[in-house]
């Protein structure tokens, strides 16, 4: 799956996006964010605070319950800003 | 219409384009967005939009489609910046156009609050004291809110 | 600030000129008004605005007064134009200026539902069966209504 | 005092504005407008329908309570439709 992050989730993570492939208990976002915070480093610091992440799969946002499966692209970032 | 640009835009132009043509339109209702000087008690030098490409088109053409199924409107726009911008750049214009002004005037009401909330842009303000991401504010959630259809 | 003229005005200038100056404006709220086409089924030819001069400058100046006396207002402002129209011309301008987009946005839609019911200016219609004074609306009292405070 | 009339209420009074010394007895507005009833023809079609007849005394609008006087500036028209 493809994986992009957006403003300070892009800098505490190191890179705007990547290709991962997480082991196959990885089924919905949550089980993903956990997956995050055990990678260690900046992800570990970019997913501390999951109050303030939010999620978007396939463009979409979605709940923490959403499934995720390989060629998805799913987005992380802190709540929006603009306007 | 949706249009996502780095560069300024004038208003004026785009909102005669919004009612050009169509006779029955009565009113067109805009908000423009501006960058202000300060951030709490620092002065801003430059603010950048960082967003999500892909997504943001996506979200616009929805918020705009949701105004769209609330109100008899004659036409919508919403141009948003991105890249860097200093104060007093224009950031973000919404505008609708209707046969009545109570529509045109709530929906682009609706358009702004619905896209500060939901379309993926994130500011980064830089002030002497260095760059900061602007936290998202309570009250555009509550603004937001208030158009949620019970 | 009150314009009433016979000439068109630019709204991307005007609106420019509100905040011009003013970094600490976030964002500008407007409502334009245009002549329609059609009056009920009937083709509109041309629309003649009467006005009452000493009174009109002095009931903007109050609804502008008390728009600024209730929202944290940077600038107002409010044209309106007399004399004769065709489909399509703009009408009257309102716009408000804050460093807050609530505060702009409702300051605006007050300037233009106030000004309908309290401005003294008068609509004639020309259609092909002749002229006639548009008739107020009901619905333009109870947008009124909804601004005063209990 | 100075009688001021705007839209149809002008054109039915035929003519904009006008000098006007009432008697004695005319001391508010719904005197006036009952004086001017009186008047006839075009008067009286003007006032007929008083429902519809909005004033203002010194440029701003009043009730028909309120007092009218020698060098007051009076006008009459219909609700307002402009905006």
């Amino acid at each position: 799956m493809k994986l992009l992050y957006f403003a300070w989730l892009r800098e505490k993570a190191g890179l705007s996006q990547e290709d991962v492939t997480p082991p196959d208990t990885v089924a919905t976002v949550a089980d993903l964010i956990e997956w995050q915070i055990g990678r260690g480093g900046g992800y570990t610091e970019a997913f501390s605070d999951e109050a303030m992440v939010r999620v978007a799969v396939n463009q979409e946002y979605v709940g923490v319950d959403h499934p995720v499966a390989a060629g998805d692209e799913i987005a992380f970032f802190p709540p929006v800003t603009g306007g | 219409m949706i249009r996502v640009q780095a560069e300024d835009f004038d208003v004026g132009r785009e909102l005669e384009k919004l009612s050009d043509g169509n006779l029955d339109v009565g009113g067109v209702s805009c908000f423009v967005g501006l960058v202000r000087d300060m951030a709490g008690d620092k002065p801003i030098e430059t603010m950048t939009l960082e967003h999500y490409p892909e997504m943001t088109e996506k979200a616009l053409a929805e918020i705009e489609a949701e105004a769209r199924s609330r109100w008899p409107l004659a036409d919508t726009l919403i141009i948003h910046r991105y890249g860097e911008l200093a104060p007093g750049d224009r950031i973000v214009l919404v505008a609708a156009a209707s046969a009545h002004r109570q529509a045109a005037i709530e929906a682009a009401h609706f358009l702004i609050d619905w896209l500060k909330t939901k379309a993926p842009f994130w500011k980064r303000e830089v002030t002497p004291d260095g760059g900061q991401w602007v936290d998202a504010r309570s009250s555009d959630d509550a603004a937001a809110e208030r158009w949620i259809e019970k």
